[in-house]
Formats: structure tokens, C-alpha cells, sequence
């Protein structure tokens, strides 16, 4: 049951995966529409990141797929899912510390269809956070945490993404910020792009996106509209400290 | 019976090139002596087992090698190592066991002077390397300046401190005096050094790399020199690649093809070339006749002795006074120099163009040249 | 005074060679953090193939600098793929580790097939001749041709985009793989780079100086100082790093003993690093 | 939750009390791996002395050599995160002191060696003020700087034989009573060091000093803000770890005969013990030893075999390349990964 | 109450960036003061200041009435200001109980190992990494790091701690526990210093705030006048119906 390349962007199914031998995904599944924004929600250490290295290939999936657009790109190499426009702003930041943020953009935008658009995504982030474009020279590893999340963020818009996925969106930023990239992250749905999200503001996360997946210890615990999954008692008990 | 001989080449390592060429003279003996039946003595005969390890040029494991030969290969006699800091290293060892130990590839004197018993040493010692050299030098140029340009080793340093002093007492003027490191490539600042001294002749070198590179380069940045007498290295008939840049060049030789020794026992010098030639399909130089020579002072000892016991060889060698291909062989006796080469004499040959083709003539002593010297 | 000045430009000379081979080095470490070892008998591999091809064909061993370039990148690639992939990553040591087997491979080798005795490449060039100085031809070009070849990799490296993705994956793999880069090829391009850059380098060194299969060791040596003078990972630094290693040996031999010069080289090199922790040529990274 | 905490971080102050260091050098002694080095390093003494192998004493010698070099390395590298590629300038200089102040001076062995391993720990001191400013490969650069200018300082130094280096006579062994008794004896004196560097390295391992030592080789900066007091921690363990290679090398050309520049500061020793090391596993105690005795048997058996004679050097890189791709973590590493209960034993 | 740290007219700028300028406060013994303000305010240099990770330019830094302007971070540890990091700094290799062990042994009480090893297993306990004492640092996920952080902060049992936005990262049931832990460590009569971006904690937590702008004081005060302070809202909290309605929503 490949579904649809044209409604369903990305599927993953059954995956499992883990760190040297000790495995910490069992079987999850998710189902990302074209055009929607997605949320996968889970407690610390639930498996949020694993899930989504194993998706980008970052680690290698003991079984499951992962189809993305029609394509079974399970065992494609991460910049090659990057290539096809598979794009993840990964928790902790990863910048080119001693590359300036300038070129941290660029090579953002490094494959072949996001240098297409260059000029356009750069003055789009650049105006998204104008303290890039201030410091642009600055060496990123000089940079506020907060900062650094901003680069983080910009440089996965840079690629153009077909999917976002975004881990840890609003770590260490501040509230003013925050606003701003939910506005982008709207814009950008509405443009077309499909974002995946994890986010540890659950209420945050809930309120943005249309649909939630919630693991629990690497094992899919439930999944609905998120409206419906914000509702949930025990998801309002776990998660959103209520 | 079988005789086992233990020593170790440098199979590996920096001194690969001067070592091979012993250890085919050391072949060559041997092969010679099995097919003649082996050495007699005490009317036994032997034949030669050889049993060699890498030492791969470093002293590191010589010790451990050497002890393994006379403790498990059961070597009853050694020859030594090649260069005088690895015999100081493998003396240790042979000295303990009560071995003898014939020493062909260490000029050095030093490791003579520290109370050995049963070392012996085939070569001219190093203080008298040069000694030709100057004589002819003053023969030439008797106020000639000169530069001392040598390799930092124990060998090429003691040679050179010992010419230099030489060189003070007849009377030269010392223009300059450096030491460069081994393996040093590059003389363009010493030969800037040189060209400022104002020196006419250049004493030094120290083995093969080094010396044909200085040899090269004096010659293309045009030193202007008149006298070059380079160590060890333009006996390498290998010295002939260098071209134009070899003529000229002399170099103090334990042993040349073309000396005339009558030799008490063994081949003439001539035999030797030529078997080794067509056996190796290269012409000897003197370590690969040292190599030769050296087994025919230890068959000879033996043969003498009548027995291979040690000490009885041992004293056969310190009563020694024989001339092979290799010209005069006799030892030191005195204990603070036991085992010091005290007959052997060098030559001085020098690299020549005969009919447009590079051949090495020696030029000193006056009684053995083949052709005048260049200057 | 004449002297001095001679000894000098001699030093720049030489140097620029002595930069040229350090380039591979500090590439692949700033790249890849991984001290290659093996520098010093790649060097001598770029030797002796200069030598074999002129001895073959009889032709000028410039005109042999391409093909050393081609076959040693593609080396470099391929000594990537059986001994330093599997080690990125991994602590410096590991790395270290590998391309010290290999070094001994190598050398090992070499010296079966072509004993420890020294081979020439003959070239002969005219030279400039100034009141009993000579400055030979050989130096003069193989300076010019480092020259060339490092501010065409400071170009490469700079402004194209595979330049930039090799700096890139060096400075954080896991962003450079999210971002779209096959981080493995481009690390098998770069150490190619940086192995053709040796290889390249020890062909120059062979048309100045005879060499031996052991020959390598102190230009690694050399290679070691250049780097840290010109800053990790930085080309052009290298370069000048070169130049300032010939310099300083080129000014300390008039009036020094030549045998004194490691002493102030060493000694200028630690004290150097003392007081520029990241190399003096460093600041042109940032 | 919030009680458990007030109440940890009050427990963690009431424990105050400060256990003397005689009473932890008890609680070191009931462990059973320091007892298992006096064993092991006794075996080493005894075995070629009661078999009469001198052989095999030979083969023993230098493995202990190496041991003493790459555990000591340990420390450095191992624990401290700090990359010495020149260690072989304590071995070096330390010979170097030994063996002058033997025969110029006619100084008792031991007493030299002891001398050497002070002096050389007191100039690492010095040394490692300066370049223990340095961070991984700058550091390890350095370290070859100083090996190097050091070695060609030695080679100028006329004192001490230059280039030439200096030769003992068989008289320097006369007080030791002869050379063949000599040699046994500088052999007993290297084995003790090999087991006293061993020890050495189990009660820093085991010890506060150690845990600061790991907390830097981790990240410096993370240490200094926990309160490790990182710039005196290192010039310690620079200077430390300089001490028994000095003691060794002093003993072991004393032993050789005949020290020179080039073999006393070979930087190819240098790296091999790195080799060793990593062979072995770093960060442990055993480690060093296992890659020691692995190494110098496998180039040991290479140089001798007749077969591989003129390939010894290809073979030996060929089978090192294999064993560090695949056995990444050293012989240590693999074990404990197969036995982790092994843990306990072999520090 | 009296000051147990006075920051005094301190300065820093890196290149042309002033990331610290001019800037004076007080953290009183045994309170919780707050440190907000947009990102790039210089609130970790700061703290890299107070800690001596980094010298000032300018001003002076008094801690318990001893002036520690300029000591390196071992000197200052020594003391008793322990930090928890902002950018995670565990030492990978070792493990949870030795993490926490090094801060126990270096810290101000200068423990033995044997108690530190106590110390550090208390501790990493009530921070909730209790059955994840023998996992490597390296092994933990973000938020584990970010306890560690602490815990190992703790296990020093400073007099001052510095907590750089410890619970970035965590859900919001998380959270709340986080705000009991570190009430319980306020009552154990540590004084702390916290940054967060986090506002519902910060709001709840502190004494008192300080928000920093471009490197200089912009606000002081109670938690609630700094919430209502104009230009507070404009630089940092930004148009916070937005969070509201969203944190509301459920
Ligand atoms: N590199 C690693 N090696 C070993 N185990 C790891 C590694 N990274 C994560 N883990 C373990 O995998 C499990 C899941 O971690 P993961 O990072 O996926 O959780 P998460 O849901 O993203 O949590 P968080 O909200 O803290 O980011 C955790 O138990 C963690 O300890
Ligand atoms: N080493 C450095 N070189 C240059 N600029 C630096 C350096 N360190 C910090 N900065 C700059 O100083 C400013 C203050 O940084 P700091 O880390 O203190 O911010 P912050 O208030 O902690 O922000 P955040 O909330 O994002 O963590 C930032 O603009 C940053 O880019
Ligand atoms: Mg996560
Ligand atoms: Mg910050």
C-alpha cells in the first residue's frame, strides 16, 4: 500500500531502529499529506529524534519503510533524500562552526533545486531574521544560542524544502521570535510546503498543526486530528501539564 | 659439519644500499668456500650457513638480533653489523658472549678503545681516511684553503675532526668547517657558505645519498672549487649517473678494482672482480670486497687455528699479518686499541672522463695510481 | 651582505616547495582531522613516479606535473576508500593509525622494488648567475609551479562550490549529509586533492634533490612545521608558512653552523606556537 | 521530588569526613588488580632468569621498554585527551642523563637513573607550562618540536659526545659485576620499572587526580568550569608521565652500550608506542601492556621469520591497518565489549 | 538579605558586538533572580563572565564579598558558583555518575571520590536520571543532557548556581515538575541565577528579573511589573496574545 505520491507526501511504516544494537524504535508509523503541517509528539527520550534521523538516514533502519513522494527511499543516502527535497533542521543546531552565516546559507541551498531559487529564499530568511543579515560575516560558531536557532532554521529553508521537518523548532528562542516563525511556518503552509514537527511546546505544536502522532518509549501510542489529540485527558496530563 | 655465521643487515632502512653490497661479498666467500669443500680445521671440514635478520639500519633491536643468533642460532662466529654505531651496539653483546666478531662495515675508532676482546676490525680506521687526500692536496697546493663539509655521524665526524687536525699541522688554511645532518637533501646554504669562504678545496661527505647530492650541487650552482674529495660516496660505480658532476671528484677508497695486492691466500683483486661482476652483474666496491675479504681473514684464522674454538681464533687473528685482495691485514694488540686495523692502507681514485666515458682512476699513492690526478 | 641575500632567496625558493608539500597535509586535516601519516612516502611516490615517467620517455619532468596530479588524486581516492574512510570520525588517533600502516606499506614496498638507494631526475634548466651566486633553474621554476598550483586551490577552495562543500564537511559532516552533500565522495575528492598535492609536491622536490624511498620522513617533518606556521587547513597559509620556514633557514645559515639550524627551526616553531596558538597565518580563516 | 533534592544536596555536604590517604592505599590494596601487576611483572623477572633463556630476556627487555613507554604515554593520551607524539624525548633524555652521569661521573646505576627520571620530570614541568597552552594538534605538534630541538641540541652538544653520542666501555658494567651480570641486572631494574609504571597508572586511574585527568582528555573547558584546576593537572601529568620513561631509558642504553641521537630521539618510536597504545586500547590500565607485547612479538616474529624477511615491514603495516579498521576500540575495547564482566578485573 | 554576588559596571565586546556593556546587579543570598532578554543579549557571556570562562573588558565581579574579577573557572568553581550550560557541555565518554562525580570532587566542598561517588548518585537521582547512572553522557537525548547539566552543577553543592536555560526542551509536563526540582534546590539554601526563555517558569520561579537588551540593563523587577513593562514587551515578550491564546487553547 504505497498510497499516492501525489496526496501523501511522506509515509513511514513499521520502523525500528536504535543505536548500537539497543534498539529504541518499535514499529512506528506516520502518514504526512502533501501541503498539511504534522506534529509527533512524545515525552523526553520518547524517540521523537530517533524516529526522525531514521527517516533522513542519519542512522540506518533495522526494518520498515520510509516512502516518500511515491518513492521508496528507505536506504538512500541522507543527501540524496536531501536532494529530493527531504529537508531536516536537526536538533542541536549543527551549523558550520567556522564557516560564516553567509555560508552557512549557501550551503543550504547546496543541491541542485534550491540553488534555483538562491536569491529569493535568502531575502526571505534574511528579512525572517534580520540579525543574519546584520551579522552575516560573523562566524556561526560565535553565535547565541538563540541565534544559532535561527541559522539553524533559516539554513533548512534555504534548501527549499518539499518537507520540512523541523525537531525542537522554538528551543532556546525568544517569545518575540517565536511569534514570528509561526507566522513563517503558516506562510509557508500556505505555500505549499509540508512541514513535519516536533516540538516540546505541545501546546505550541497542537495549536499550529492538523494532525499529531503520539509515541510513547519508541512505540506508537496514538495519533488524530490535533484538536482531537489536545482534548485527550491523558495526552492534557502527560503532556501538557494540566 | 656445518660453520653458522650470524650477523645482521640492514635488509630496511637508510643503510639498505652500503650493507647489500657487503652482504654479497659475504655471499660470494661463502659460495666460493662450500664449493672448495668448505673451511678445514683440526681435519674436519665445514661447510658456511649463513643466518642473517633486518636490522633495518637501527640499533633498536641489534642487541636482541645478536643475542638471538648466538643463544638460539647457535652462530659460532659473527661478522658485524654495517656502520660503526651498530657494531658499538652488537659489540656489547659478542664481547659478553666471548664471540669474535669480524668488524667490516665500522671505520669508527672509538669502539676499539673501550676494552674489547674479540672484536676486529678489517677497515682503515677513520682517522686515517683522508690522509692521502692531504698528501696530495699538498702535493698540488700546499697553501690551499680548505672547506671541511661533512655528514653529522660518528663515522664522517671523526674523519673529518682528524683530517682537520691533519690539515692544521701541514700547514692549510681551514676555510670553513660545517657538519650537515643525515639525510640532508638540500646544500644550496652550505654551498652558499662554501662559495663565501673563498676555500679551493672541499673535504668532507659522508656516505652515499648525501655525498653524490653535494657532488651535484656543487656542481650546479658552480662552486668553483679545484679539489673535491668526497667519502664513501663516489665509490659507488652508481656515482657515474651523476655526470659531469662526478668528474673530478675523489674519493678516499679502502679498496679499488684496479689495485695490484699480491695476496697470500684467496683470489687477486682481479679474480675477484671479475666473479663478482658476473655474478652480480655490477662491479664491486670496497664494501662489497670487505664483505669478501672479511671471510677470508676468519677462513684463514680458522684454517690457522686448526680449531673453531673461539679463543684459539681469536689469537690467530691477533697474531694475523697477511695480505688479501684487500690488500695488508693486521690488528691492534695493545688493550686499549685491541682489534684496530693498524695495516690496511687507502688509496686515493678519482673520477675521470677517458674517452668520453666516466671511469675512476686512483691517483694516490703515486706508487699505485693508474692516471695523474685532476685539480 | 650578498651572501645573506642569496641564502635568502634560496630559502623563499625552496620554501615555496616546502609549502607546496605541507598543502596536502594541512588540507586533509583541516578537512578531515586526519594526520596523514603516510604524507611523507606519498611524496616520495610523486618522486618516483616523475622519475620513472622521465627515465621512460626522456621528456621534461614538467611536463609530467599533470599526470603526477591525475594519478595521484585518483590514489588518493582510492587509499581513502580501503584505509581512512572507515576511520573518519573516530577519534584523531584512530586515523593516525591507518596512515601509519600504510606508511609502513608503503615504504616497505618501495624499498623491495627500489632499494634504499638514491635516484635523480635529471632536468636541466638555465639559471641566474649573480657574482658567484647561482639561484638554479630547477628552484626557480618548481617555486613558480607551487605558486601556481596554491593560489589555484585557494581559488578552488574559496569560491567554487565544491570548495566549499569540502569545507563544508569539514567543519560539521552531519549538517553537510541534511544539506545535501555526499560528504564520502567529496571527503575521497578531498583527500585525493591532498594526496595529488603531495605527490605533485615530492615530483618538484625530485627535479631539485636526489631522494630515496626514505626520503619522505623529513619532508613530513617539514610539513608538520609549514602547517602550523600557516594554520590548519589553510592553504594559502601553507604557502607562506613554506616560505617563512626557507626564510628563517635561509637567514640562520650564514651565520650559524648549518648543523644549529633544526635547533633554531624547532625552536622558533615551538615558541611560534606558543605564542600563535592557531598559527600566524590563522586569521585569514575566519 | 523538590524534598529529595534539599535532602541529596544535604547528604552530599554532611559526608564529609575525608578518607586518609593510608586508609585508601588499604582499600586499593583489596582490590585484586594491583596484585594481579605484582604477579604479572614478577613472572617477567623470573621466568627467563630460571629457564637461563636469554633469548627470550632479550625479547622481554624491549617489550618492557615498550610498555613503560606506552602506558606512560597513557596517561597523556588516555586519560589527559592530550596527544604526545614526542614522548620519546623523556626516553632519550633520560638515557642520555643516566648514562653520563655513569660513566662520566661514575654515578651508581640506579642512582642515575633516578637522577634522569627527576630531571626529566622537573623539565617536562617547564616545558608543559608552555606548551600545555596548546590544544590537540597544536599540542601535538609542539611535542614534536620540542623532540626535535632537542635532538638536534644533543647532537651539537659536545659534552655529551655530539652526533657521536656516547660509548661505554665494558668497564662501566664492572660495578654491576661484569656485563653478563649487567645485562640481568638492568634487565630486573627495566621489568621493576615496566611493573612500577603499571601501578602507577592503576592508582591514578582509580584516584580523584584521574578522574580530573579524564574530565579534561573529555572537554578542558567543561572540566575547569566543574572546577578542575586544569593547567596544573596537566603540567602533572606531563611531567609525571616523563618520569619512568627517563628511568627506563636511562637503563636501557646504559644497557645497549652506545647512545646517539638518532636512536634516542627516533621519532618513529615515538609514534610506534602510540601504536602500541591504540593496539592495546587506551584509557586502561592493561592495555598498554597487551599492545606492547602484541606489536614487539608480531615485528619481532616478522624480522626474524626467514619467509617474510625482505616483506617484514609491508606484512607488519598490512596486519596493523586490518586490526585498527576492524578492532577500533584495541584489544581492550574488544574484550570488554565480548566480556563486560571482564570490566572488573582488568582495569 | 545581603549580596551574595555584585556585578559591577561590567563589560565585554567581542570584535565590534558589545554583548555585555555597562551593566550592574545584584543577586541577593537565597533568592531566585531571573535573567530574560532577546537572544543575543549577552545573557551567557555573562555568565562566561561571572564564571571566568571569559575576562572582561571592564567592571568588577564580587562574589561573597571577595572580588573574583578575572579568576580562572577552577578558582571560581572553588569558590562555589557552579554552571549548567546553555549549549550542553557533558564529557561525552564518561558516564552520568561520573559526570556528576567530577563536579562533586572539584566543587566547593572538595570531596573525596568515595563520597563524591555518594554525592553524585544522590543527586543525579533527584533530577530524575536516577536509572540512567551508568549510561554514557554521550547516550543521553537533549533534555537528559540538559539534567545532567544540572545534576552535575549540583553534585557541587555551589552556593550560587548558574542554570542557562535548563529547560529548554522539555514539554510542559516536564517542565513542571523542573520548577519543583529547582524550588527544592532553593530551599536546600542555594542561591540561583537562571536564564529562560521559558516565560510561564521564569514568571513562577522568580524573585526577581532582570532583562537584558543589546548587553545593557533594560528592566528590573518584580516578576509581574517586568511582564507589564512596555518595552520589555516590545523587545522580548513581543505581541504575547499569540502565546496566550495558544497555551490557553486547550
Ligand atoms: N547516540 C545515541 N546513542 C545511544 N542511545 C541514544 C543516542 N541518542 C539517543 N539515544 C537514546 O534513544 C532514546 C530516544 O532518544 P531520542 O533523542 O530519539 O528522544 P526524543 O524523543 O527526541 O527526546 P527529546 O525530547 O529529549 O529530544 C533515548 O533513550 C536516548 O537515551
Ligand atoms: N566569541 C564571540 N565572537 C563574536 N561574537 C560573539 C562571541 N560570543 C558571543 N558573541 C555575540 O555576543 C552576543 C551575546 O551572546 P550571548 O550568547 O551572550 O547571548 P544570549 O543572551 O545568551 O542569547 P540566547 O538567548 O540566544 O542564548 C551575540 O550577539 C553573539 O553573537
Ligand atoms: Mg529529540
Ligand atoms: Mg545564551
Amino acid at each position: 500500500m504505497t498510497g499516492s505520491g501525489r496526496e501523501l507526501l511522506l509515509e513511514v511504516e513499521g520502523l525500528e531502529a536504535g543505536y548500537d544494537g539497543v534498539q529504541i524504535l518499535w514499529g512506528v508509523s506516520l502518514k504526512v499529506k502533501r501541503g498539511t503541517m504534522t506534529t509527533l509528539v512524545g515525552a523526553n527520550g520518547a524517540g521523537k529524534t530517533t524516529t526522525l534521523r531514521a527517516i533522513t538516514g542519519a542512522i540506518r533502519p533495522m526494518r520498515g519503510r520510509v516512502i516518500f513522494a511515491g518513492e521508496d527511499v528507505t536506504h538512500l543516502a541522507t543527501h540524496a533524500k536531501a536532494a529530493r527535497g527531504l529537508i531536516l533542521v536537526p536538533e542541536g543546531r549543527q551549523l558550520y562552526a567556522e564557516m560564516s552565516v553567509e555560508e552557512n546559507l549557501e550551503m543550504g541551498a547546496y543541491s541542485a533545486r534550491a540553488r534555483r531559487r538562491f536569491s529569493a529564499n535568502l531575502e526571505r530568511v534574511y528579512s525572517l531574521f534580520p540579525r543574519l543579515k546584520e551579522r552575516r560575516r560573523q562566524r556561526a560558531g560565535t553565535f547565541s544560542g538563540g541565534e544559532q536557532q535561527m541559522l539553524a532554521i533559516a539554513r533548512g529553508l534555504m534548501s527549499d524544502p518539499e518537507i520540512l521537518i523541523v525537531d525542537e523548532l522554538s528551543l532556546g528562542l525568544a517569545p518575540v521570535v517565536v511569534q514570528q516563525l509561526v507566522e513563517t511556518l503558516r506562510s509557508l503552509k500556505q505555500a505549499g510546503v509540508t512541514i513535519l514537527l516536533v516540538e516540546q511546546n505541545v501546546h505550541l505544536a497542537l495549536a499550529l498543526s492538523d494532525y499529531a502522532y503520539v509515541i510513547a518509549d519508541g512505540h506508537p501510542f496514538t495519533e488524530g486530528p490535533s484538536v482531537e489529540i489536545a482534548a485527550k485527558p491523558e495526552i492534557r496530563e502527560a503532556y501538557l501539564g494540566l | 659439519e656445518t660453520l653458522t655465521i650470524g650477523f645482521t643487515a640492514s635488509q630496511t632502512g637508510k643503510l639498505n644500499n652500503d650493507s647489500t653490497a657487503q652482504l654479497r661479498g659475504f655471499e660470494l666467500w661463502r659460495d666460493d668456500v662450500n664449493a672448495a669443500g668448505g673451511i678445514k680445521a683440526g681435519g674436519k671440514s665445514y661447510k658456511i650457513k649463513f643466518v642473517s635478520y633486518d636490522d633495518e639500519s637501527q640499533g633498536t633491536r641489534v642487541q636482541q638480533l645478536y643475542t638471538r643468533l648466538i643463544t638460539q642460532d647457535k652462530a659460532q662466529f659473527l661478522f658485524s653489523p654495517y656502520s660503526s654505531g651498530l657494531v658499538a651496539t652488537a659489540a656489547i653483546i659478542s664481547e659478553q658472549y666471548g664471540k669474535v666478531m669480524l668488524c667490516i662495515g665500522g671505520a669508527e675508532e672509538k669502539t676499539y678503545k673501550l676494552g674489547n676482546k674479540y672484536l676486529f676490525q678489517l677497515y682503515t680506521g677513520a682517522g686515517q681516511y683522508l690522509a692521502g687526500a692531504l698528501d696530495l692536496l699538498k702535493q698540488k697546493n700546499p697553501k690551499a684553503k680548505i672547506a671541511f663539509v661533512y655528514e653529522d655521524d660518528p663515522f664522517s665526524k671523526a674523519v673529518a675532526q682528524a683530517t682537520r687536525e691533519l690539515a692544521k699541522q701541514d700547514g692549510f688554511t681551514v676555510a670553513l668547517e660545517e657538519s650537515y645532518s643525515s639525510g640532508t637533501t638540500d646544500f644550496g646554504p652550505i654551498i652558499n657558505k662554501v662559495v663565501s669562504s673563498g676555500a679551493d678545496a672541499l673535504l668532507g661527505g659522508g656516505h652515499y645519498a648525501d655525498g653524490s647530492t653535494l657532488a651535484r650541487q656543487l656542481h650546479d650552482q658552480k662552486a668553483g672549487l679545484k679539489w673535491v674529495t668526497l667519502l664513501v660516496a663516489p665509490d659507488s660505480p652508481n656515482f657515474a649517473t651523476l655526470g659531469d658532476a662526478a668528474v673530478g671528484v675523489s674519493v678516499p677508497s679502502q679498496w679499488e678494482p684496479q689495485v695490484t695486492y699480491k695476496p697470500d691466500f684467496g683470489p687477486t683483486p682481479a679474480e675477484f672482480t671479475k666473479h663478482f661482476t658476473e655474478r652480480f652483474k655490477i662491479a664491486p666496491g670496497y664494501h662489497a670486497a670487505g664483505g669478501y675479504a672479511g671471510g677470508l681473514v676468519l677462513q684463514h684464522a680458522i684454517e690457522k687455528a686448526g680449531s673453531i674454538d673461539p679463543q684459539k681464533v681469536a689469537e690467530e687473528l691477533n697474531k694475523m699479518n697477511v695480505t688479501t685482495l684487500f690488500g695488508q691485514t693486521k690488528f691492534a694488540t695493545d688493550p686499549k686499541e685491541h682489534g684496530l686495523q693498524i695495516a690496511h692502507k687507502m688509496v686515493v681514485a678519482q673520477w675521470q672522463r677517458k674517452d668520453g666515458k666516466l671511469v675512476k682512476e686512483v691517483v694516490w699513492p703515486n706508487e699505485a695510481k693508474t692516471a695523474d690526478a685532476l685539480y | 651582505m650578498i651572501g645573506i641575500l642569496a641564502s635568502v632567496i634560496d630559502g623563499v625558493l625552496v620554501g615555496a616547495v616546502y609549502g607546496l608539500a605541507a598543502m596536502g597535509l594541512t588540507l586533509i586535516w583541516g578537512v578531515m582531522n586526519v594526520i596523514n601519516l603516510s604524507h611523507g612516502a606519498i611524496i616520495v611516490l610523486g618522486m618516483f613516479v616523475v622519475y620513472f615517467l622521465t627515465s621512460a620517455t626522456g621528456a621534461s619532468a614538467y611536463l609530467g606535473v599533470p599526470l603526477v596530479l591525475a594519478l595521484g588524486f585518483a590514489a588518493g581516492v582510492v587509499i581513502y576508500w580501503i584505509s581512512v574512510n572507515r576511520v573518519i570520525g573516530q577519534p584523531i588517533l584512530m586515523s593516525l593509525l591507518a596512515t601509519f600502516s600504510l606508511n609502513m606499506v608503503i615504504i616497505g614496498l618501495g624499498t623491495a622494488a627500489w632499494t634504499t638507494s638514491p635516484y635523480n631526475v635529471p632536468v636541466s634548466l638555465p639559471g641566474i648567475s649573480v657574482r658567484g651566486y647561482t639561484f638554479t633553474g630547477t628552484h626557480i621554476m618548481a617555486a613558480l609551479i607551487a605558486v601556481v598550483i596554491a593560489a589555484a586551490l585557494y581559488l578552488f577552495l574559496r569560491y567554487t562550490r565544491p570548495g566549499k562543500a569540502i569545507r563544508a564537511v569539514a567543519s560539521n559532516r552531519d549538517a553537510a549529509e541534511l544539506n545535501g552533500i555526499p560528504t564520502r565522495q567529496v571527503l575521497s575528492m578531498a583527500f585525493g586533492l591532498g594526496v595529488a598535492l603531495a605527490c605533485v609536491s615530492g615530483a618538484l622536490i625530485a627535479t631539485l634533490f636526489p631522494f630515496t624511498v626514505l626520503s619522505g620522513g623529513s619532508y613530513q617533518l617539514k610539513s608538520f612545521v609549514v602547517t602550523v606556521l600557516g594554520g590548519l587547513g589553510n592553504p594559502a597559509g601553507a604557502l607562506m608558512g613554506g616560505i617563512a620556514l626557507g626564510v628563517v633557514e635561509g637567514l640562520a645559515t650564514p651565520f650559524t653552523p648549518v648543523s644549529w639550524t633544526p635547533i633554531i627551526e624547532f625552536g622558533l616553531f615551538v615558541i611560534t606556537l606558543i605564542a600563535f596558538p592557531r598559527g600566524i597565518f590563522a586569521f585569514s580563516r575566519a | 521530588m523538590n524534598e529529595s533534592v534539599s535532602q541529596a544536596v544535604a547528604k552530599a555536604a554532611a559526608a564529609r569526613p575525608r578518607h586518609a590517604f593510608g586508609e585508601e592505599l588499604l582499600r586499593q590494596a583489596r582490590r585484586p588488580f594491583p596484585w594481579l601487576v605484582v604477579a604479572f611483572t614478577l613472572v617477567c623477572g623470573l621466568v627467563p632468569y630460571l629457564a637461563d633463556d636469554v633469548g627470550l630476556r632479550e625479547s622481554l627487555l624491549l617489550a618492557a621498554v615498550y610498555v613503560t613507554l606506552a602506558s606512560n604515554l597513557n596517561l597523556m593520551i588516555g586519560f589527559a585527551g592530550y596527544v604526545n607524539f614526542g614522548n620519546i624525548v623523556f626516553f632519550g633524555l633520560g638515557g642520555y642523563i643516566g648514562v653520563y652521569l655513569a660513566t662520566a661521573w661514575h654515578v651508581n646505576l640506579v642512582l642515575a637513573s633516578l637522577a634522569a627520571g627527576i630531571l626529566v620530570g622537573f623539565l617536562a614541568y617547564l616545558f608543559g607550562l608552555g606548551i600545555l597552552r596548546l590544544r590537540g594538534a597544536f599540542f601535538a605538534l609542539a611535542t614534536i618540536g620540542v623532540n626535535e630541538a632537542i635532538r638536534a641540541f644533543v647532537t651539537n652538544f659536545e659534552p655529551w659526545g655530539g652526533a657521536t653520542g656516547i660509548y661505554l666501555s665494558m668497564d662501566a658494567y664492572e660495578p654491576l659485576g661484569g656485563p653478563m651480570n649487567g645485562l640481568w641486572i638492568c634487565y630486573f631494574l627495566l621489568v621493576a620499572v615496566m611493573g612500577l609504571s603499571l601501578l602507577l597508572g592503576y592508582a591514578i586511574k582509580t584516584s580523584k587526580f584521574g578522574l580530573g585527568l579524564l574530565a579534561i582528555g573529555q572537554n578542558e573547558d567543561a572540566a575547569a568550569v566543574l572546577g578542575v584546576p586544569t593547567p596544573r593537572y596537566k603540567a602533572i601529568i606531563y611531567s609525571v608521565s616523563g618520569f619512568f620513561p627517563a628511568v627506563a631509558g636511562s637503563l636501557y642504553f646504559f644497557k645497549s652500550g652506545i647512545i646517539e641521537p638518532t636512536s634516542a630521539f627516533d621519532l618513529t618510536a615515538s609514534i610506534e608506542s602510540i601504536v602500541m597504545l591504540m593496539l592495546g586500547g587506551a584509557q586502561t590500565v592493561t592495555g598498554p601492556v597487551i599492545g606492547a607485547f602484541l606489536y614487539e612479538e608480531l615485528r619481532g616474529y616478522l624480522l626474524v621469520s626467514q619467509t617474510f624477511s625482505h616483506f617484514q615491514l609491508v606484512l607488519a603495516g598490512a596486519l596493523l591497518l586490518i586490526i585498527v579498521l576492524f578492532v577500533p576500540g584495541g584489544f581492550m575495547g574488544w574484550l570488554h565489549g565480548r566480556l563486560p564482566r571482564l570490566r572488573r578485573w582488568l582495569e | 538579605m545581603s549580596a551574595l554576588l555584585e556585578v559591577a559596571n561590567l563589560s565585554r565586546r567581542f570584535g565590534g558586538v558589545h554583548a555585555v556593556s555597562d551593566l550592574s546587579f545584584t543577586v541577593d543570598e537565597g533568592e531566585i533572580l531571573g535573567l530574560i532578554g532577546p537572544n543575543g543579549a549577552g545573557k551567557s557571556t555573562l555568565f562566561n563572565l561571572i564564571n571566568g570562562v571569559i575576562p572582561p573588558d571592564a567592571g568588577r565581579i564580587v562574589f561573597d564579598g571577595v572580588d573574583i574579577t578575572g579568576e580562572p573557572p577552577y578558582v571560581v568553581a572553588r569558590r562555589g558558583i557552579a554552571r549548567a550550560h546553555q549549549i550542553m557541555q557533558p564529557l561525552l565518554g564518561l558516564t552520568v555518575l561520573e559526570n556528576c562525580m567530577v563536579g562533586a570532587c572539584f566543587g566547593r566542598e572538595n570531596m573525596s571520590l568515595a563520597d563524591a561517588r555518594a554525592a553524585a548518585r544522590e543527586v543525579a537521582q533527584s533530577v530524575g536520571l536516577g536509572d540512567r547512572i551508568d549510561t554514557p553522557a554521550g547516550a543521553l537525548t537533549t533534555a537528559g543532557k540538559k539534567r545532567l547539566e544540572m545534576a552535575r552543577a549540583l553534585s557541587a553543592r555551589p552556593r550560587l548556581l548558574l542554570l542557562d536555560e535548563v529547560l529548554a526542551g522539555l514539554n510542559p509536563t516536564e517542565i513542571a515538575h523542573m520548577i519543583e526540582t529547582i524550588r527544592g534546590i532553593r530551599r536546600s539554601g542555594i542561591t540561583i541565577l537562571m536564564i529562560e526563555h521559558v516565560m510561564r517558569a521564569i514568571m513562577s520561579l522568580s524573585d526577581r528579573i532582570v532583562v537584558l537588551n543589546l548587553g545593557q540593563k533594560l528592566a528590573e523587577g518584580r516578576p509581574r511589573e517586568i511582564a507589564e513593562n512596555p518595552d520589555v514587551v516590545k523587545a522580548y515578550l513581543g505581541d504575547s496574545t499569540l502565546l496566550t491564546t495558544v497555551e490557553a487553547a486547550p
